[in-house]
């Protein structure tokens, strides 16, 4: 395998989130490590987006640190992690649903755009250079996750499933180094299901990338992943490798008592 | 001492008036919604309407002009004019872009804004008009006589009127049956709808009785300054009032009419000299917006969460 | 070499591909030889640029130790760096063997076995995969090279080496050794073998036919001469690399003109990409042509009064006077203004919107075409023909010529062709683009070419007055009536299904003494019409049996009747009697083959009763018939079906009619 | 209908990212282009030229200017007439307090001016949006004319503020007739409507249109609100601005603070809204439509009752039409009369289809 996990780069410890009087996590700790598929899975309401939420800066914990890359601190910006390599997509689909797909992907590159509004408004020169560069590489994208025939499609116009496709592009745009994926199967049938699998285990493989995900289809989590993180109502309750964490009873209860 | 007094009851009163503007924005929010732009326009609309029938009448009805049957005549034909009004904004407007973003919403009140003002000047004409409520405007002796303090009689009473008409809505919404769905409406619209509260019939109600409140304040503000044009203007300022008071909360309606009221005839009179006077004209929305500076939820609204 | 003109005419000594190439590189570095849409955009490759890249390949290959004679695999979609491997095989006097690409593993087993396949250069992932399955049944094959790296990371067998890879091993080979190629180039020959393509043939396992660089050259220039084509051209290269035509229009006539090809992104944009193009030389299967004008039919159907007013009276002007205009024969004044003003409104956005506003010359081959479906075409003012050949001819025989299209025939002889009938009606070819032979069956190739030199095509046809060869039937399928004269099922089963009701026929009159017919009808378009009219029925048996569609059916094989009528040879042909089948003929019952083809023999068995009594002049019969059904049980349909006769013509009157 | 695609392809981005695409609509751009250029001059009369084509490209520009923050950046500004204001006025200070300064160097000086305004009333966008921004920009509209009209220094103390512009010589050439302020104003339009539609097609509108569709997805691909809305406050100001200016100098020659009042601010956003919000054309198509309609109803009135209407009765029903088509087209086609255009192309590039 081309693929060897790494040492720790994104470690998260006693982190604690309040909304309000709502406790939404609860003193969590746990490591993910360079080039390795971390799933995060639980009940509803168990924490999981707030976790994700956390780790790229859009919510700011009242306790805990997070350490990326070897920096620590209370709380991240996101484009602050955008700019350090992380990588997102959303529950709910959060594509710009005015813009087409192409503009969608492109805008994953914006960190790496140099140019300036000036710059664009003449166009030609040293934005339409940086244009082209970079539609180059959002091609590769649209190639690599077999979307071309829908390129100048508005996203409004898009069945869930590619919207969903088309997230991941816009988030894979951005060459991340740690990619957050939010129930990125919830809602496809079975094929689009093993499409994105596909999708995720080649990006994984291919470019390297460090993926945290969260998952509902227990089979897919146990299968993709290499290490799995359990919550419940905001408390880690099991952490460890799929095989170890399916057989754990807190695991098991946790689920029995809930939905299934 | 006397004088800042004074300046400061008068701004408190006027404030109220505000207010009176503000709670018809605040009832339709709540319920549907919907920013309505177009609350200075109904008021305006009413204060004209009512005082077009109360020219008209005497000459249709063979009653004495100024009596208190034409007066009665006029506020029931205006008060229905303005319900029709209401209901059909909701119905022709609003509903056709129900689940549109709220800043189309907006837009459209715009929009109603001017249609309303264009029709109401278009069947009563653009001059300026005479209000006479048969209040007198003159110093409330009481004062005059004891602080030496020059405060109308008008703007006390009117003042009274709008209180009872707070503490009647707030009776109303805290313990009738349309009170209570109208409080669960504002709540959540898809909940409401799904233990039977029948939303469309709440939003005729809500903006039936946003009509009714428009009239009373039109009555009021056109028996003070004349019924004119610039009374929309003059109404807008309930926007900075929302802006301080929260678009959701009466009692917020209420506080930031009367802040506003206080603060920019104080502003006019204190720093007014200074820089030119006529500072009424921007005061509060420099303060709204500065206001929003600092907290943008307003005084009584609730912290909004972004959930992602 | 006069290229002011656009013209193209080789100089001597370009008689093998690698030296065509090497000359377009010389003469037209900068003209585009291909694109590719990918990436969002058409990736242009300029002639010189062609010609490093088969240089490159070229050598890569000989460093992996390919030898002059060796066969060279080639099977994927149309890729460029595919051609540029077929280029580069040729280069270094290797013969490039062309698989169909959709193949499973076990019949490309086959084809690697008996072409004795060294090498191979495949698509992407999903060959590679097929390759390695059957590794074990071809030893023999030592190096499989793929165009597109992806999802191969893991792949860790040494017989496979990416495309890029050998290419920049070959690039540093040529810039060490810099004559290796021209020494190469030098040493081919105008008889050497430059191609083989595999032919399914009716009967047996497949054939490999080898041609020889003269074969398709001589057969890529006629063509181009015939219709003029210039190195402006261009065309969408989107049928099998390993089907002859689209080695004969997108490598040898490219080779040979100089024109553009462009590959399309994948086989679901070949419609997009096919606007986006705007090819001026085009070729289709009559399939896609039918299925292009049943999507204009339909998407018409959903436009306004308005438009479909607009539309189907400039449809009729132009039925009315398109082709003659495209001719160039003699219409009035008025028509010429109404098919302007017809262009301008209809046939020009129609023609955009399908890609076609440029097409100079489009072929269609390959099966016969409906008269009306071509006439649609040439009626809106696209240059429509119909060509005839084979993998052995290199599908190059007849072409119609500019200005003299008959709907039935396959045109005339094409330059350097001759063509002339053997007794029995079978068509013989001789011309520079025979095959050299079939790859070690010396007995098939002595059978199929006869002692004068002809190759004897199996198909049966004619020529009419003007000269112009229509093909009638697959030769051993014609026979006889028992007046002698000439019976040919396949003809007029055509004919009948060019009818949009009748979806099979079976034509039954050899030893007979008149013609005689089973129809299946189409159960969609029938069921349509029925609906239309506010007929009742519960499934195929029984609309089938109804009395008025008898009548729709009657009055197709009457029209068809008229058409053999008007022809001295088929005039005896006439349906007299038919019959319509209780249930559809099917692949599962055996009446059919897999590919949909009447199977004679069978059907004649099985229906015995009914052909008598086609013949014993009953009007009705009892059947009762086994079928299978798709879970694999079987069951009985039983039904009464009546018999009709039906209207003959004389051939004067029927020429009148005509 | 008219369009004939196939073969247009294309095989650089260069040629996949040109603001026209379609050889025909090029072709279609450039006939206009020259149309407004070569024949308007020569065929249009003074009234035509004055009191319609002029005003119809100032508009057109502040509505561009408009639709850069409110369609594309989707901050909605109830402020525009104020920023125009402030271009107005800071380059007939710059003409009046420099010597010497070239009219475009004043012009686009008070279009900067106007920019450093916006961003300052643009500033609480950073915490609030939609609605709640509306009401702080009316904060702009009613301060600034306020201080215009206050403070005398701005009007170079003339009577409430009235300024008059200065004579334009650029070159030598001093722009009086019509003519040569139509072929001016047009000039300049036509130049900063071509860097607007190079900015909304770049890296800057993708931003813009980002943090209008979803902003904490943009902000969590990297993109920094406060940077990205300023710049849209700043960049949409820039251009009322100097479309204030041209108001001020190439269309009514004398202004006054009051002149800017929140009535053309809400006309600047009718323009967009039937216009077309989020479309370049369609605040051209917008400005025309609003300054035309009334012209059109008068000629309407005067024809089916013979006289001419009184102003205020023509007044109001310009405001009854105008409510109402604003209702209309929120309903109807949000997208505005750019969005029926596109659609008609639509419809033209797939003739004879009906889809």
């Amino acid at each position: 395998m081309a693929r060897e996990i790494g040492d720790v780069i994104l470690d998260l410890q006693n982190i604690s989130l309040r909304f309000g009087g709502v406790k939404a996590l609860t003193d969590i700790s746990f490591d993910v490590r360079e080039h390795e598929i971390r799933a995060i899975i639980g009940p509803n309401g168990a924490g999981k987006s707030s976790m994700l939420n956390v780790i790229n800066g859009v919510y700011h914990p009242q306790e805990g640190t997070i350490v990326f890359r070897g920096q620590e601190r209370r709380e991240m910006e996101p484009h602050m992690a955008a700019s350090q390599g992380i990588a997102r997509t959303f529950q709910n689909i959060a594509l710009f649903k005015g813009m087409t797909v192409l503009d969608n992907i492109m805008t994953g590159r914006n960190l790496m755009m140099k140019t300036n509004f000036l710059h664009h408004a003449m166009f030609w020169g040293p934005a339409q250079r940086e244009e082209i560069e970079h539609r180059k590489k959002v091609e590769e994208v649209i190639d690599f996750l077999e979307i071309q025939n829908i390129r100048k499609t508005p996203v409004g116009r898009l069945p869930y499933g590619l919207q969903k496709r088309v997230e991941l592009a816009r988030a894979l745009a951005a060459e991340p180094s740690l990619l957050l994926l939010d129930e990125p199967m919830a809602g496809m049938n079975v094929e689009e299901k093993q499409d994105m699998c596909r999708f995720v285990l080649d990006v994984n493989d291919q470019f390297g990338t460090t993926i945290v995900l969260i998952e509902h289809d227990m089979g897919v989590v146990m299968d993709i992943s290499d290490r799995v993180v359990v919550l419940d109502y905001g408390k880690k309750i099991g952490d460890g490798p799929p095989d170890e964490v399916k057989n754990d009873p807190k695991v098991i209860e946790a689920y029995l008592g809930t939905s299934h | 001492m006397t004088f800042f007094f004074e300046v400061l009851i008068g701004g408190l009163l006027s404030g109220v008036l505000y207010a009176l503007v503000a709670l018809g924005f605040v009832l339709i929010f709540k319920a549907s919604g919907v920013f309505n732009f177009a609350q200075g326009a109904m008021v305006f609309f009413a204060a004209l309407t009512f005082v077009g029938f109360t020219e008209v009448l005497p000459g249709w009805t063979g009653l004495a002009p100024g009596s208190g049957a034409v007066f009665w005549l006029a506020f029931a034909l205006a008060l229905s004019s303005m319900i029709v009004l209401g209901i059909a904004t909701e119905k022709v407007v609003l509903r056709p872009l129900v689940n549109q973003p709220p800043i189309t919403l907006f837009m459209a009140t715009i929009g109603l804004t001017f249609f309303v003002e264009g029709v109401a000047q278009g069947i009563w004409g653009t001059s300026v008009r005479g209000l006479d409520l048969g209040i007198d405007d003159e110093p409330v002796m009481f004062l005059m006589d004891n602080f030496n303090m020059l405060v109308s009689k008008f703007d006390v009473i009117a003042a009274a009127i709008a209180l009872v008409l707070f503490v009647t809505l707030a009776i109303l919404f805290q313990y009738t049956k349309v009170g209570r769905a109208l409080r669960a409406v504002a709540d959540d619209h898809q909940a409401a709808l799904s233990v039977g509260i029948p939303l469309k019939h709440i939003w005729a109600i809500v903006w039936g009785v946003a009509g009714f409140v428009a009239l009373i304040a039109g009555l009021i503000w056109g028996a003070r300054n004349g019924v004119q044009f610039a009374l929309t203007f003059t109404a807008l300022k309930a926007l900075p009032v929302l802006i301080l008071g929260g678009f959701t909360s009466v009692p917020g309606a209420i506080i930031g009419g009367l802040i506003i009221g206080a603060s920019e005839k104080l502003a006019e009179v204190y720093l007014g000299p200074y820089v030119g006077g006529g500072i009424e004209g921007w005061f509060p929305y420099i303060l709204a917006m500065l206001f929003l500076l600092v907290r943008p939820e307003g005084l009584f609204g609730e912290k909004h969460i972004d959930r992602v | 070499m006069s290229d002011q003109t656009g013209q193209t005419v080789p100089a001597a000594g370009l008689d093998t591909f690698p030296r065509l190439l090497m000359h377009h590189a010389k003469v037209r570095p900068n003209r585009p030889a291909m694109r590719e849409k990918e990436y969002g955009i058409w990736q242009t490759y300029t002639w010189a640029e062609v010609a490093e890249n088969v240089r490159a390949i070229a050598c890569g290959l000989a460093q992996l130790g390919f030898k002059r004679g060796d066969r060279l695999a080639i099977i994927g979609d149309n890729r460029p760096r595919l051609y540029w491997s077929v280029a580069a095989c040729q280069v270094l006097g290797g013969i490039p063997v062309m698989l169909y690409q959709d193949a499973v593993a076990e019949e490309m087993a086959y084809v690697l076995q008996d072409a004795e396949i060294k090498f191979a250069v495949v698509e992407d992932q999903e060959q590679v995969d097929k390759m390695l399955e059957i590794h074990d049944q071809v030893p023999f094959l030592e190096h499989v090279v793929y165009d597109d790296p992806r999802g191969m990371r893991h792949y860790t067998q040494t017989l496979l080496m990416g495309l890029d890879e050998l290419q920049e091993m070959g690039r540093i080979h040529d810039r060490n050794q810099s004559d290796f190629i021209e020494s190469e180039i030098a040493k081919g020959a105008t008889d050497d073998i430059s191609i083989m393509l595999y032919t399914s043939g009716t009967t047996g396992k497949p054939k490999g036919v080898c041609q020889t660089h003269g074969a398709f050259i001589a057969a890529a220039q006629g063509g181009t001469q015939f219709d003029k084509l210039t190195d402006q051209e261009d065309i969408l290269s989107y049928l099998p690399m390993a089907w002859v035509g689209d080695h004969l229009f997108s490598f040898a006539q490219a080779m040979v003109a100089g024109f553009t090809i462009n590959c399309p992104e994948s086989g679901e944009t070949v419609m997009t990409d096919l606007r986006e193009i705007g090819p001026t030389y085009y070729f289709a299967p009559p399939r896609v042509f039918e299925n292009l004008l049943t999507q204009v039919m339909i998407r018409m159907e959903d436009a306004g009064w308005f438009k479909r007013a607009i539309f189907s009276h400039f449809m009729k002007v132009a039925r009315r006077c398109g082709a003659e205009i495209l001719d160039g024969k003699p219409v009035s004044f008025a028509d010429r203004l109404q098919y302007q003003l017809g262009s301008l409104l209809v046939y020009g956005p129609l023609k955009n919107v399908l890609g076609m506003s440029r097409i100079r010359v489009a072929y269609t081959a390959g099966a016969a075409i409906g008269p009306d479906l071509f006439r649609f075409y040439r009626s809106i003012g696209i240059n429509l023909k119909q060509l005839y050949g084979q993998t052995e001819t290199c599908a190059y025989v007849c072409l119609q010529p500019d200005g003299e299209i008959k709907l039935d025939s396959v045109g005339k002889p094409a330059p350097f062709v001759e063509v002339k009938l053997a007794d029995n009606g079978e068509i013989l070819v001789k011309g520079p683009m025979l095959l050299k032979a079939y790859y070690k069956r010396p007995g098939a190739t002595a059978e199929s070419i006869n002692e004068d030199g002809y190759f004897m095509t199996g198909d049966a046809g004619f020529f009419d007055e003007d000269g112009h060869l229509k093909i009638i039937d697959r030769a051993k399928d014609v026979g006889k009536l028992n007046d002698g004269s000439m019976f040919a099922p396949n003809y007029i089963e055509n004919k009948l299904k060019f009818f949009q009701h009748i979806k099979e026929a079976v034509a039954f009159g050899n030893g007979r003494d008149f013609v005689t017919a089973f129809i299946n009808i189409d159960l969609e378009a029938v069921g349509n019409w029925a609906e239309r009219k506010g007929l009742a029925y519960s499934g195929y048996t029984d609309l089938a049996q109804q009395g008025t569609v008898y009548d729709l059916i009657r009055e197709g094989i009457e029209q068809v009747n008229v058409d053999l009528a008007a022809d001295p040879m088929m005039s005896a042909s006439q349906i007299r009697r038919f019959l319509i089948l209780h249930k559809e003929l099917d692949a599962d019952d055996g009446e059919l083959t897999r590919t949909r083809k009447v199977r004679r023999n069978f059907i004649s068995e099985r229906y015995k009763v009914l052909i008598d009594a086609l013949y014993g002049g009953a009007d009705s019969q009892y059947i009762e018939t086994e079928v299978k059904y798709e879970d694999g049980r079987t069951g009985k349909i039983a039904a009464t079906l009546r018999i009709q006769d039906v209207k003959t013509f004389s051939p004067q009157a029927a020429r009148k009619a005509a | 209908m008219l369009y004939r695609e196939a073969g247009q392809f294309k095989a650089s981005y260069m040629q996949d990212q040109q603001i026209f695409p379609i050889r025909q609509d090029q072709i279609g751009f450039w006939a206009m282009i020259a149309f407004f250029f070569l024949v308007v001059p020569v065929i249009a009369n003074q009234y035509w030229l004055q009191a319609i084509l002029i005003p119809v490209l100032i508009f057109s520009l502040a509505a561009l200017g408009l639709n850069i923050l409110t369609g594309y950046c989707g901050q909605l500004s109830l402020g525009s007439a104020a920023f125009m204001a402030v271009g107005a006025f800071a380059t007939y200070n710059f003409m009046l307090r420099v010597d010497g300064i070239p009219f475009i160097a004043a012009l686009l000086l008070g279009g900067l001016c106007a920019a450093a305004v916006g961003i300052l009333f643009g500033l609480p966008s950073l915490r609030i949006k939609g609605f709640y921004l509306a009401v702080a920009t009316l904060a702009a509209q009613f301060f600034i004319v306020w201080v215009l009209v206050k403070f005398g220094w701005f009007s170079n103390y003339s009577t409430s503020g009235v300024i008059t512009a200065q004579a334009v010589t650029i070159f030598g050439y001093t722009f009086t007739t019509p003519e040569s302020k139509y072929l001016l104003t047009l000039s300049i339009v036509v130049v900063l409507a071509l860097l607007a539609k190079n900015m909304v097609r770049s890296s800057t509108g993708r931003k813009w249109m980002a943090v209008r569709d979803m902003d904490v997805a943009a902000e969590v691909i990297g993109i920094r609100l406060m940077h990205t809305k300023l710049q849209a406050f700043a960049i949409s100001s820039f251009y009322c601005g100097v479309a204030g200016a041209l108001y001020a100098y190439m269309y009514l020659g004398t202004v006054e603070p009051e002149g800017f009042n929140l009535d053309l601010s809400f006309r600047i956003l009718f323009m967009i809204i039937i216009g077309g919000v989020a479309s370049i054309l369609g605040s051209f198509i917008g400005a025309a439509f609003i300054v035309l309609l009334p012209v059109f109803l008068n000629i309407m009135m005067h024809s089916a009752i013979g006289a001419f209407v009184p102003a205020n009765v023509a007044a109001n029903l310009e405001l009854i039409i105008f409510g109402a088509l604003i209702i209309f087209f929120l309903i109807v086609e949000p997208h505005g009369l750019a969005r029926l255009w596109q659609l008609t192309k639509e419809k033209l590039r797939i003739w004879p289809f009906p889809h």
